[in-house]
């Protein structure tokens, strides 16, 4: 809901910015694109979005075209995403309901969701919305968007504040969905589940392979130096 | 597809559209306010809300359930509430007995009497929470949906595969419906404005009895025919509420 | 969709005009009621509604409002009825799509349907959308209509053209739906299927039970000489 | 949920919205006509077009189909046109090779056909039918519905018990939805007047392409965000049509 505190940890230092990171995915994201932002992470993706790429952001709380926020003067209660935060919106924007929103979601209508996440698995396999006895939140939309989006990324810190990594042989966490990810995206690189390792699509500047964790779920991919070559794969999942 | 249902008598109306006293007016929908309106809201309940966190809440009529003090409700909103407001109201002073919801994140009232046993809930994932009301009340009376599949949402649900592994989910129905509008007038028609709509136009056909309260009462063929995002055969009474809050979660500005 | 042209045979002359059919059905609605008007004979009792009772005529091509009709200067190619007939609206209409058309009708918010009919039986099945190797038509809406409404009324001449009963022990033609009947109303009567039998509500005007066909199938009810007698019925059902 | 898919390649097209000519364009879905949206439509796809009767037909698409000629076409219509207009015209041409619709009274040429056995045809009840298309385009693969027990629609279908016995449909889609709106902007948002809606929204979901046609292409921002009845995520191509009939069957004026 609130954007995750900066931290100073070892690990937050090395790779992409929080800034950096978000303006990395929103380069990814193929123009024309329908995308879905997460809570957290993946919202502040909408503030590096080039708008000569026309993206349209779907908030499935029932708003096509968000885009950026409002002032004082345009500020709307009724104007809000689905993190609950104000919103503007663009030309072509479209309001609707709860039951329309997800049938965008499950018909397959929304070309990318960018969510966060807890835990990602080698198989793609997502758990972001549950800590058993620990926090009570709720799945919200998260389940439907992995399930219907035409493709999922999911972009989140490397490890977690305790410094566990987030990308696991198996995910120890309550599911969101099973072999639903396609890319992910840490403050390390590009990163996709080949259901045995994760292959490397890229790293960000002074990270190496060595950095990423346990040396048996990483490989290096084919070159991919290009946030351009990340995106066009989006569009072939 | 509840056990209890709402009784079919309703209060007394005032119809603004023939100026006459109750009994004699067209459409009988209108009541002067949430108290009036609400009257036969039994305790043990089981109650829709509209709205997305406290965007398009009944404020009104929740501030009334709260007067009334009934109890065991059986509450069935996206997010029951949010930081202290809306819905959580009746978490707080211990209303409610059973919540269905997809998301109580920021809602450390729910969290706590949950954890505490005081409450039981059902989490439902939000598109298929919302297809579950459309469907309760569009008399389909289950459907498949891929949603959840593989995941603690499949415990105990039939799993069938079409092009893909597919759960089965009910239809989900209500005695009350209790629903925010921007416009409506004496029929029941109502406009929702911008991303207030949410689940409100569902749940009206999902319910019993929908009560809508709207911020502007305007007379009937003042909204466009077909611009009515809620027809009025599916809201039996609606009131016009004031004093609404219509408070901002997150309110974030642009950078100057 | 055109009305039928009213005939002269021996039949058709005892009874109600099929004007005073219209009237006497007109005021048995109740008020307030959301009625669904079927193509046919029941089209036309929505020129006798009084328009105090602020009945909502609902069509299911996705319009709830329908009142009269055009004069040459408001006649509309986008406002018509179920029967593709030019209709005019009241203040208070909706139009919508289908969907949400048939969610009224489906999900028991239409209050009434009176739809015409080939057969009925004692059992309260109805038969009106084929008769196979003669004629295709196809159902339409009326096999949601019997299923969803809260009520269910055929409004029918009592025989066909060839003089054969429409009120029969079991239907033989397809059907629309099992058990679905309340009221059938016909130029000789009120009619209720009670499972063995067709109990006679109330009789047209120097009509008596012996006009009305096999005498095992009819029997005398409980007198109910008022149409407000046969409109309270319509609530409980 | 069709065999056959339409090429994912989209023609050219030109967007008023940047005024450059194809590839520089923001959204890319406005077309100059019937000709170069449907370019790939191909013999042998499975067409739905809105419509009830007459009201509310894509007729320069129709018109296309007419005159491309492609054939082998399953269409997926609520009438399949009627009095020999609309789609009927496909019918005499020989290019329909299945059709599914839950009316065909008034359109002797389907009635022909079938009965010379040159089509196979599927009859749906209406609410069924819409909402197997509904369901089509919003990921919903099947749904239990009481419409249709105990009648032939019933045959070779799975019935359950709910409340009441149901009979379960399976969700409907096509390779293209051709459409018709009053007005529609260059991102495919669409507004429709009247009782022209009726299946158009729901089509225009469950096609990989939706070609939509509108009397009045207007600039972006031009329909109230609030009251667009499809929205243009589901509009992959749009194009401005002339020369409409807009035929009314039954034409009946108000007695003097």
């Amino acid at each position: 809901m609130t954007h995750p505190p900066s931290s100073d940890t070892q690990a937050m230092r090395r790779g992409w910015s929080d800034a950096a990171l978000a303006a990395e995915v929103a380069r990814a994201i193929p123009p024309r694109s329908v995308v879905n932002l997460g809570i957290g992470l993946p919202t502040q993706v909408a503030e590096y979005l080039d708008p000569a790429a026309c993206i349209m952001i779907h908030s499935e709380n029932g708003l096509l075209g968000v885009e950026g926020r409002p002032t004082q003067a345009t500020l709307s209660p009724t104007r809000i995403n689905a993190g609950k935060e104000s919103v503007d919106v663009r030309l072509g924007a479209a309001y609707f309901d709860s039951a329309l929103s997800f049938a965008m979601i499950r018909g397959g209508h929304v070309n990318l969701a960018i969510l966060g996440g807890m835990q990602v698995d080698v198989e793609g396999s997502l758990a972001n919305w549950s800590v058993p006895g620990r926090k009570l939140t709720g799945m919200g939309g998260a389940m439907d968007l992995v399930t219907g989006a035409q493709a999922v990324w999911v972009m989140m810190r490397h490890a977690d504040r305790s410094g566990a990594p987030k990308l696991l042989a198996r995910c120890t966490l309550p599911l969101t969905g099973v072999r639903v990810v396609q890319r992910i995206i840490t403050e390390l690189g590009w990163f996709s589940p080949n259901g045995t390792h994760f292959e490397a699509l890229s790293l960000a500047p002074g990270v190496t392979l060595c950095d990423l964790g346990d040396p048996a779920l990483f490989r290096g991919g084919q070159a991919l130096p290009s946030a351009s070559g990340a995106a066009s794969g989006a569009s072939d999942l | 597809m509840t056990a209890e249902r709402a009784p079919a008598h309703a209060p007394e109306a005032v119809d603004p559209e023939c100026g006459g006293p109750s009994g004699s007016g067209p459409f009988l929908k209108v009541f002067a306010d949430a108290a009036a309106a609400l009257t036969d809201l039994h305790s043990g309940a089981v109650v829709m809300s509209g709205g997305f966190g406290l965007c398009g809440i009944p404020e009104c009529s929740i501030a009334e359930l709260l007067r009334r003090g009934v109890r065991d409700l059986t509450l069935i909103s996206n997010n029951i509430g949010n930081r202290g407001k809306g819905l959580a109201q009746l978490l707080k002073s211990g209303q409610v007995r059973h919540a269905i919801c997809s998301y109580v994140g920021g809602n450390p009232d729910l969290e706590a009497q949950f954890f505490a046993g005081e409450l039981t809930l059902e989490l439902v994932p939000q598109g298929t929470f919302a297809e579950r009301i459309r469907a309760g009340g569009a008399g389909i009376r289950a459907f498949f949906t891929p949603t959840g599949v593989g995941t603690v949402v499949a415990e105990g649900k039939e799993v069938r595969d079409f092009d893909r592994p597919c759960l089965l989910e009910t239809g989900l129905r209500a005695d009350f419906a209790l629903i925010k509008a921007q416009r409506g007038d004496a029929y029941g028609n109502l406009w929702f404005k911008e991303s207030a709509r949410n689940f409100s136009p569902l749940m009206a056909t999902a319910a019993t009895v929908t009560v809508a309260e709207v911020e502007e009462l305007v007379p009937l063929g003042t909204l466009p025919a077909e611009d009515i995002h809620c027809p009025g055969i599916f809201v039996q009474r609606i009131y016009q509420g004031s004093h609404y809050e219509n408070a901002i979660e997150y309110p974030i500005l642009r950078s100057p």
